[in-house]
């Protein structure tokens, strides 16, 4: 049989991702008939006060091929726990304002349960091993730089 | 030997540079690199810091070849 | 304290519901920057094959009135179990032909463990607890009554 | 006393109906009715069936009353 070879896809997007987007990539599985259940994670920036400051952005860096790599792995992790038909991922490089999409995360699968369990678990794998850094901007444009938990 | 370091994030916002070059007469590890990154730079040294030779993460010790490259990457924070 | 009357909202929608009428929703959120997390859950009419028939739609009825109490309820629930933002919960009536989307269940919070687990729990009880019955048309007309597990 | 009962589901194409009137001289309860309903439709006895009565789940047994709305429901199955 022959091995079809696998590159990582790239996964950032410069800016924040728009919902209009999300909404075109929704439109698209609909060819996919083997699809039973969707499930969507989206990251939006969120306007925290901290000491009397807001967030207003969050300006994301990444190694870019180190992430890639990190999220291919992950993927291909994914698909071998969980029966998915497919899988899009995409994170937001630069400034993100509050409000605004840094990350989505979009499983498809002919049950549910896949779907939900391989959302969850791409969620917190990319936010563990994906070498992306967030920089909280805030409106006194001093910074801090985010910690995941 | 000459190795190429690029910070990523916090770290490079704490030594204020985003990529250095260094030599070395003797031959260094990947951990001896990341304890001389940290005499040279002590105000990283309360951050966790990662490393990645030629964007592979180190997860055990080895040496180093001429021309490797090196990202230096505090906590990830993505999402 | 005044107590404000909470009146169940229609989740039913003739049809198909569009990727399109998503993405609207989704930008429809990006006001709301206490948000972090969205968690989306999308049904989709899947191309079953059954002793050789393929599931070609499926035709939804339902007790409309007991069915928003039901999913009323299920959201007054979910406001109390976890920290929300928001909710929003739609289900078709009508027939749904495959590759389209019967089911969108869309939770906002703070924090994405609450909004992972509030969609999951919604979609549970929705299907546990709501009076609406799923006909699977087949491609030679004949039909059968979907069994949900 | 007159009662209102609507099928729905699998329960109406089963009984190839869905919605009948029923006049009883004596009181019923609704799970007296659901029998009832069994008896006079014994092609629906293999689906596991519930009750509302005036739009709210029957959870216990209660007698009705002249005029109510009596839904047959079969297994949910949205989504």
């Amino acid at each position: 049989m022959e091995q079809k070879l696998r590159k990582p896809k790239p996964i950032f997007k410069q800016g924040a991702i728009s919902a209009e987007s999300i909404g075109v990539s929704i439109a698209n599985h609909q060819t996919k008939t083997e699809i039973g259940a969707h499930n969507i994670f989206m990251g939006q920036v969120r306007a925290d006060e901290i000491e009397g400051k807001k967030v207003v952005a969050i300006e994301y860096t990444a190694n870019e091929e180190l992430a890639n790599e990190a999220v291919f792995a992950i993927r291909e992790k994914a698909f071998e726990k969980y029966d998915l038909t497919c899988m899009h991922i995409y994170h937001s490089l630069g400034e993100v304002k509050v409000g605004e999409i840094c990350l989505f995360i979009f499983v498809s699968s002919p049950r549910r349960n896949a779907a939900n369990e391989a959302c969850r678990y791409i969620l917190e794998a990319i936010k563990k091993d994906a070498p992306i850094f967030g920089k909280e901007i805030f409106d006194d444009s001093t910074h801090q730089w985010k910690v995941n938990n | 030997m000459k190795v190429k370091i690029t910070f990523y994030g916090q770290a490079a916002d704490v030594v204020k540079s985003n990529s250095i070059e260094w030599d070395f007469d003797d031959s260094i590890s990947a951990f001896g690199l990341k304890k001389s990154i940290q005499v040279k730079y002590p105000q990283i040294s309360s951050i966790e810091l990662k490393l990645a030779v030629n964007n592979k993460m180190v997860v055990k010790d080895f040496d180093l070849n001429d021309c490797d490259e090196i990202s230096v990457l505090p906590p990830f924070s993505g999402g």
